[in-house]
């Protein structure tokens, strides 16, 4: 189609830029290797070492062969298909890692060794929620993210090769920080457990994404930015802010993996919390809502549902959000005037929030007889309606009273997961399954079945994992607070835990049968990434008439 | 890298010197709602309609005032949640807080069948027993007794403030309100005796949260069915998408089917049906929707199953002598299949329907099982941790145990606890009798009572600090075990 | 009102300000005062540093996550108060860099367990829960009672916190590895020296019952068995005017 | 403005924008939306006006309710212990057997004994009362003035040595330290103490010392060491030593004649609270019964 085929730039000063920079970090790594404090902080160094080494290598052979060649008629649609394979990879592991430790609380005596903290649960459940969350997650957003804002902004990826140290540069931070937690190196601080050096090498990643992206959006050939991009733009800007305060820290020594937070006790408690909750509210919902605002109007070609409602919802949603992290710390020893506002501001929270689920589910008005026919489809309402389950649970678990009763307790795993498993699950598969063919061609994916089969298993999976923990939840606080007619308190709390045992297993085979979806998952997208033809010919690929059909043959009248 | 940019296409904004299409001004902030008044229809769905809802309802209100004799001192209503003592009773059964997870496996159960029930006939819950559905449906039928049927709703809505509005209005909005105020009312006694609080209810005397949770019941009630009605269903309810999400193109769901239908347009009397379809274009369909919506349009995300449309067209079939079932349950790939000619297959038996049942017959069993093995008889143990051990004066070794002991039946019953597993340990238990077969331990009905429980072993004959062993208690033929751990000095690991 | 929005859509940089400034404010509002507000943190007596045997034990329990399991936060709710103790006082946790409040408990609350159960109870526990706990699903760490403390940068990770803010003196840093050796030796020399720094009330004993070595159960345990016993209830009033919060 | 087109589905205008193929309806927002929304900022304005809500300069504004949890979670223990106070009041009437018997009055004993035990007689006695070197382990079977119930109950009322009249008195001459007996003769007496507890022991030393211990030990500890409950004596041959069993610690308690101090909690704790401790100590210690030795 196009006509004006750009010359290929000769001297690719990005990769130069890049080479340069990973001579720095090589320089470092061999200090940090030579006088690291700890045995820890000496592996991440050989780590980092290995993986400037290997990108100063890749890159220099890269240049003389020629490649690099920065096609600006070209989306740059590579670093999407590794962010493919990566969100894949990741979501198999902490899923995996997930089911690993649900059955550490089910049957402790059989998965623990005595003499090795490795796989305890201490240190695996940080692989799992950093696996899932961040890698999982992460990985899916680079790569909608890129996918998104170059279609909606006709342009290629601003930057050239930055694309790709964002996308190595994150993937290394997720094995510095997975392979931290397993050594024990941890702040300490829920969902940001990454030590400083891992946080600071982030931080560079993350400035450069939020580069690579403003600056698409900056050479954009369309007069507006679509909505998707402004919750993009909020998630990426936000995360950025809430790293850096969240993680000021004092290390012990340049070369040790020990560093101690700089603000502590109650200020410590709110500034975590505050970044604890906006992770969810910008990594896990802004940012997803963004996939959301991309994939259901692209996948059902409908219009978006309504242009005011995302305008009002996208600030209200950003503005409210923030505010809602004391609900964390609902009677604690956090000054209860922050409580009282942590509350009222997640009710208030509650419309907003609703209001990307609105767009979303009314976008497919008109399109509704896409559900049975298309298994994509089931993914991305599905996801809306959890969505939207979720975050009418949150502000009810929001009121003093009623977190008084749910706060430690299952009932708050059982809600992050109906959101985890069920919104961000859904449609980072449904995105996936719309990326696949997408991006290498095809025509579909290579199994409408089995789609069908990973939605079924899968939807059986959190029904099994929300309600168990659900009724664990609401089970063990009522124990806790439970009195004896005589006024005493009538359970042990090893009462509680005994008591939660089948709930426990329940859970495992949720979260088990929640993975074996993405392993079908996986086997769908080798298939159709190796190019083999559909098998089935029969119900989803009869052709179905749409309702023009009938619109036509009313107007033949 | 394979993907060209369309760099042909000018920018839309372009051309107007980058300004922005503004949309016209619109005339008010938000979406007014565009009001539903839905025909009465007659036919089987409607009486299916209306008998569930007499039995559902039935129950709503009924079942607070439903006795259950139980032994005294325990409530004798038969379903009760008895949050301050923390025991659900319902019926011959009733839960204590650590037995919650026989609530897990029923609402497993419950959304397996409708996963179930959704893949076979679709949203059958939405269209026949969501409450949002039935108390709507009570709500309309109190409006139609005051305004009358849909034309004259309509015209009614359209007149100028009368007396006669206004007293038709009002009466329906007084009968709404005292429907919504026990539906509240229905509530608050499922979580206490029912006809204690009915008393103190008008006392004055109730818990504040009673009058709370009547209140707010009592509100959304009222603003759910009389106000909100369908847009319940459109916005905000959840369980539709994942119903939606649930279906297949085997599901039946109400369809119109257009392959007999089309073309349509209206119809003379006497006139040929040669040549086009059995739709007279009467929107009879559309007049009884309580959603609003035009089933002919196929099949659509607010379309809630409830078969009304089916019951007002087939009225009209007969009346124009055509065969019924012009909208009927029918499946997707029922109807693309006449449309090719074909004679469709219905699959009620198939890879979902299979595993749904499965795992319904499944988890039914387990917890069918877990309720015949329950026994009404706990035993937990709690040793103690400071000290871990105490040694006597002869040298012998002494740990003490606190045992908790549960009756959760109707009777006073005698537990012999006795330590299992070690070389004769003697226990002792103040103010409890013990003998060689154990301590006895007397509990009264549906309590729990904690016993110190001293057990003193030679401590020559254990070499290892950690013993395990077994507290046994022993009732009515039954025994509980709990594991636990004799501690003496001797070598820890 | 939207109508105008189509300038924030046309200019990426506008649209990344007014991002900037919408998040910003729900966050300085919350977070900025809790700095300066005075009665944010209890006036209370009691409270003091942890010694370098208790904060390498405490930085054990941050590497083994025990706080995804363990809350150390009593709520003032009358069950809690009663099962763990009086409820958790902001003071009790101002020099806890981080934070270990949890949010969640899949074991017990820990705020108070110090002087609860025995050294050796402890001990038992911490090799395998379940030889004293049968129906725990606490993992294993008997690796604690074999494995040597590290604490060879004791003094650094002292010289950090201070610069954090913690009141630790020049003594105590330079005294550092002494100190922690000294509190693990109840026949220590330098025990008196010791208690003058951090207070009589302070514990010195061999925690781990192995007095050949300071191992990472030594300092675990010396851990847990001050938490929550610094601050003197007697003095501390919860009506009065500045505790009143 | 020609790019707005009207949605066939719909029948409503889109905005006129386009990204990749899609397009933007311009619907306005739903009204149950924005309603649902402002009573949501209602009843967050109504929670400002009531609670502690917003920072000041230094404070925050405490609301018109004046809610504090901590000021709340004290008035319910309080309710509590009213509650508890209703039950405990039939401890008064009845004896301390009668409560061990009584299932519903022993329960009620053994949480408040283990309260009232944990405030006052834990520092001493250690928390799950094992005692420690000079302080009793009230968890054994060994007893310096009786385990029975009553027995326990006059010393937790009057103490011992505590200055009361009616405390458990005696007192262990310092025999070395006032020089009632020479260096050589502690020396002998530790040794026989030593061999009293069926412990290898000085032959001759012991020798020595039997008509020293027949004369100075014996009125309270008696001829064979048995110790007598009614003065507090210690049984000499058993393995439960209040000071420490080696030898250095013998000779040190025959030096000193140390004899501890427990103070009378009669004024301190109600009759009621001293029964529910007795039964407590007494039921965690096995539950002697009342005996002469």
């Amino acid at each position: 189609m196009s006509t004006n085929v750009q010359k290929t730039s000769d001297t690719p000063a990005d990769v130069v830029a890049v080479i340069a920079f990973s001579a720095v970090g090589l320089i470092w790594a061999l200090f940090a290797s030579a006088f690291a404090d700890d045995a820890p902080f000496r592996v991440h160094a050989y780590i980092f070492l290995g993986a400037f080494a290997l990108a100063i290598a890749g890159l220099v052979m890269g240049l003389a062969n020629g490649k690099f060649r920065n096609r600006q008629d070209r989306y740059a649609d590579d670093v999407v298909k590794a962010g493919v394979y990566a969100s894949l990879f990741w979501g198999v592991v902490g899923m995996l890692v997930g089911v690993v430790i649900a059955c550490q609380l089910a049957w402790p005596s059989l998965f623990y060794f005595p003499q090795a903290g490795w796989l305890n649960f201490g240190r695996l459940r940080p692989v799992h929620t950093s696996g899932v969350v961040f890698a999982f997650g992460g990985n899916v957003l680079l790569m909608t993210s890129f996918y998104v804002v170059q279609r909606t902004c006709r342009a290629r990826l601003w930057g050239g090769i930055a694309s790709w140290f964002v996308f190595w540069g994150y993937n290394l931070f997720i094995v510095i920080a997975a392979s931290g937690y397993v050594m024990g190196i941890t702040q300490g601080r829920e969902y940001a457990e990454p030590e400083w050096y891992t946080d600071l090498w982030l931080t560079i990643v993350w400035v450069t994404y939020l580069l690579v992206f403003l600056g698409t959006i900056w050479k954009r050939k369309e007069p507006h930015i679509y909505v998707a991009n402004w919750f993009y733009l909020a998630f990426i800007v936000t995360i950025a802010v809430l790293h850096i305060t969240n993680n000021l820290a004092i290390p012990v020594g340049p070369f040790s993996s020990k560093s101690y937070s700089l603000f502590s006790g109650v200020q410590d408690a709110l500034t975590q919390w505050w970044y604890g909750h906006n992770a969810v509210g910008f990594f896990l919902t802004a940012a997803f809502l963004a996939i959301m605002y991309y994939f259901v109007p692209k996948r059902v070609n409908r219009p978006i549902f309504s242009y005011r409602l995302s305008i009002v919802h996208f600030w209200a949603l950003i503005f409210i959000y923030i505010w809602a992290g004391p609900h964390h710390l609902h009677y604690t020893a956090l000054p209860q005037w922050a409580q009282t506002l942590g509350m009222t501001f997640s009710i208030m929270l509650w419309m907003p929030s609703w209001g990307g689920m609105i767009n979303g589910l009314m976008t497919l008005s008109g399109a509704w007889d896409k559900l049975r026919t298309d298994p994509v489809v089931r993914m991305l309402v599905a996801s809306l309606a959890f969505y939207g389950m979720a975050t009418f649970e949150g502000p009810v678990m929001s009121i003093r009273e009623v977190n008084a009763l749910s706060h430690y307790t299952d009932w708050t795993i059982g809600h992050v997961h109906s959101g985890a498993l069920g919104w961000v699950g859904f449609i980072s598969f449904g995105a996936i399954y719309c990326l696949v063919p997408w991006l290498w061609k095809k025509k579909e994916m290579y199994s409408n079945t089995l789609i069908e089969w990973h939605f079924w298993v899968a939807t059986t999976g959190i029904l099994l994992y929300i309600t168990s923990m659900w009724v664990s939840g609401i089970g063990e606080g009522l124990m806790w607070r439970a009195y004896t007619p005589q006024g005493f308190l009538a359970h042990t709390f090893v009462e509680s835990v005994a008591a939660k045992h089948v709930e426990y297993v329940v859970r495992m085979l949720g979260g088990l049968m929640y993975l074996s979806g993405v392993l079908i998952m996986i086997y769908n997208v080798w298939r159709t990434i190796r190019g083999d033809v559909p098998a089935e010919t029969k119900v989803t690929a009869l052709s179905y008439p749409a309702n023009a059909t009938v619109a036509d043959a009313t107007a033949a009248e | 890298m394979t993907v060209v940019i369309d760099q042909t296409a000018q920018p839309q904004g372009a051309a107007s010197g980058g300004k922005a299409a503004k949309p016209a001004p619109q005339a008010s902030l938000y979406k007014k709602r565009d009001p539903i008044y839905p025909k009465l229809v007659n036919g089987p769905f409607r009486q299916l309609k209306w008998a569930l809802m007499a039995v559902m309802l039935g129950i709503y209100y009924g079942l607070p005032w439903v006795r259950w004799p139980r032994p005294d001192g325990a409530p004798q209503q038969a379903v009760l949640v008895d949050f301050a003592h923390g025991r659900f009773y319902f019926f011959m059964f009733d839960l204590w807080p650590d037995e919650v997870y026989y609530i897990t496996g029923l609402l497993v159960v419950s959304a397996l069948a409708l996963f179930l029930v959704t893949a076979w006939m679709g949203r059958l819950w939405c269209g026949f027993a969501c409450p949002q559905t039935v108390w709507t449906d009570l709500f309309l039928y109190v409006e139609r007794l005051f305004e009358g049927d849909r034309n004259q709703r309509i015209r009614l809505a359209s007149q100028p403030l009368s007396l006669n509005k206004a007293s038709r209005k009002t009466g329906k909005h007084v009968v709404w309100l005292a429907i919504a105020a026990a539906t509240g009312g229905a509530w608050i006694f499922y979580f206490d005796d029912a006809p204690t609080l009915w008393n103190a209810f008008w006392a004055g005397t109730a818990p504040i949260a009673a009058y709370l949770f009547f209140g707010v019941l009592t509100f959304t009630t009222y603003s759910l069915a009389g106000a909100m009605r369908e847009q319940v269903c459109i916005y905000m309810c959840p369980w539709p998408r994942i119903q939606g999400a649930m279906l297949d193109t085997q599901s039946l769901q109400v369809t119109y089917r257009y392959d007999r239908g089309e073309p349509r347009g209206p119809h003379k009397k006497d006139t040929s049906w040669a040549g086009r379809g059995d739709c007279i274009e009467c929107k009879a369909c559309v007049t009884v929707c309580p959603m609003g919506i035009d089933i002919r349009d196929g099949s659509q995300l607010e379309c809630i199953n409830c078969g009304l449309c089916i019951d007002a067209c087939d009225e009209i079939m007969e009346k124009v002598d055509r065969p019924i079932g012009l909208i009927g349950y029918d499946s997707d790939y029922a109807v693309a299949c006449r449309s090719k000619g074909e004679t469709p297959e219905y699959r009620f038996i198939r890879g979902r329907t299979i595993y749904y049942g499965v795992a319904l017959i499944v988890v039914s069993a387990v917890i069918v099982a877990g309720f015949v093995l329950r026994t009404p008889y706990q035993l937990h143990v709690a040793r103690d941790r400071n000290p871990l051990f105490v040694r006597l004066h002869d040298g012998s070794i002494r740990n003490s145990f606190t045992v908790n002991l549960v009756n959760r039946s109707y009777t006073s019953k005698t537990f012999v606890v006795s330590l299992d597993g070690l070389p004769a340990p003697r226990l002792q238990a103040p103010g409890l009798t013990a003998d060689v077969r154990g301590v006895s331990v007397k509990v009264d009905p549906g309590m729990e009572r904690a016993v110190r429980i001293l057990a003193t072993v030679d401590p020559t004959s254990l070499t290892t600090a950690l013993n395990p062993a077994r507290m046994t208690a022993r009732i009515d033929g039954k025994v509980l075990t709990a594991q636990t751990v004799f501690i003496t000095d001797g070598a820890r690991p | 009102m939207w109508f105008n929005h189509g300038k924030l859509e046309r200019h990426s940089l506008l649209l990344l300000i007014g991002i900037i400034l919408v998040i910003s404010i729900g966050g300085l509002v919350e977070i900025a005062p809790l700095f300066f507000i005075e009665n944010t943190i209890e006036k209370v007596e009691g409270m003091r540093p942890y010694t370098p045997l208790e904060l390498e034990g405490r930085d054990i329990y941050i590497r083994e996550g025990c706080y995804l399991c363990h809350s150390q936060m009593i709520r003032p709710l009358k069950d809690e108060v009663e099962r763990y103790g009086h409820y958790s006082l902001a003071a009790e946790s101002m020099y806890d860099h981080p934070f270990q409040w949890g949010s969640k408990r899949l074991g017990p609350d820990l705020a108070r367990v110090g002087g609860k159960y025995s050294d050796s109870w402890h001990r038992d526990h911490l090799i395998n829960p379940r030889s004293v706990v049968p129906e725990s699903i606490m993992p294993p760490y008997a690796f604690f009672a074999n494995r040597p403390l590290d604490y060879h940068n004791v003094a650094d990770k002292l010289k950090a916190l201070r610069t954090a803010g913690v009141p630790y003196t020049d003594a105590m840093i330079t005294n550092a590895k002494t100190d922690l050796e000294a509190q693990a030796d109840p026949f220590s020399s330098d025990g008196p020296k010791f208690k003058k720094r951090y207070g009589d009330k302070v514990l010195q004993r061999d925690f781990d019952g192995n007095p050949d070595k300071i191992t990472e159960m030594d300092a675990l345990i010396a851990y847990l068995q001050m938490l929550g016993t610094l601050v003197d209830f007697s003095k501390y009033h919860p009506e009065s005017g500045e505790n009143n919060r | 403005m020609s790019h707005r087109e009207k949605d066939e589905h719909s029948g409503i205008d889109t905005t006129g924008h386009e990204w990749d193929g899609i397009k933007e309806l311009d619907n306005p927002l739903p009204r149950w939306w924005l309603y649902i929304w402002y009573a949501c900022i209602a009843v967050a304005v109504v929670m400002w006006v009531l609670l502690p809500a917003w920072p000041t300069l230094n404070g925050y504004t405490h609301g018109v309710l004046h809610q504090s949890d901590r000021v709340q979670v004290a008035r319910d223990m309080a309710d509590l212990k009213a509650r508890r106070g209703a039950e405990g009041a039939m401890l008064t009437n009845a004896s301390l057997e009668q409560i061990e018997q009584d299932p519903k009055l022993q329960t009620y004993a053994m949480a408040a004994g283990q309260a009232i035990f944990g405030d006052n007689c834990a520092p001493c006695h250690g928390a799950g009362g094992a005692g420690g070197k000079g302080y009793a382990n009230l968890r054994d079977d060994v007893w310096l003035w009786g385990g029975s119930l009553s027995d326990i109950q006059q010393t937790i009322t009057y103490g011992v040595r505590s200055g009361h009249p009616q405390a458990r008195l005696s007192q262990m001459p310092a025999f070395g330290r006032d020089a009632l007996l020479k260096p050589d003769e502690v020396n002998d007496l530790t040794e026989y103490v030593v061999a009293l507890s069926h412990r290898k022991a000085d032959r001759a030393a012991v020798y020595r010392a039997a008509p020293l211990y027949a004369q100075q030990c014996a009125v309270c500890h008696g001829p064979a060491g048995l110790g007598s409950q009614a003065v507090g004596a210690p049984n000499l041959t058993d393995a439960d030593w209040l000071y420490g069993s080696d030898r250095q610690s013998i000779h040190d308690q025959i030096w000193n004649g140390r004899g501890g101090v427990m103070p009378a909690w009669t004024g301190r704790l109600d009759p009621d609270q001293i029964k529910a401790v007795a039964v407590y100590v007494h039921v965690n210690s096995g539950g002697a019964a009342a005996k002469t030795q």
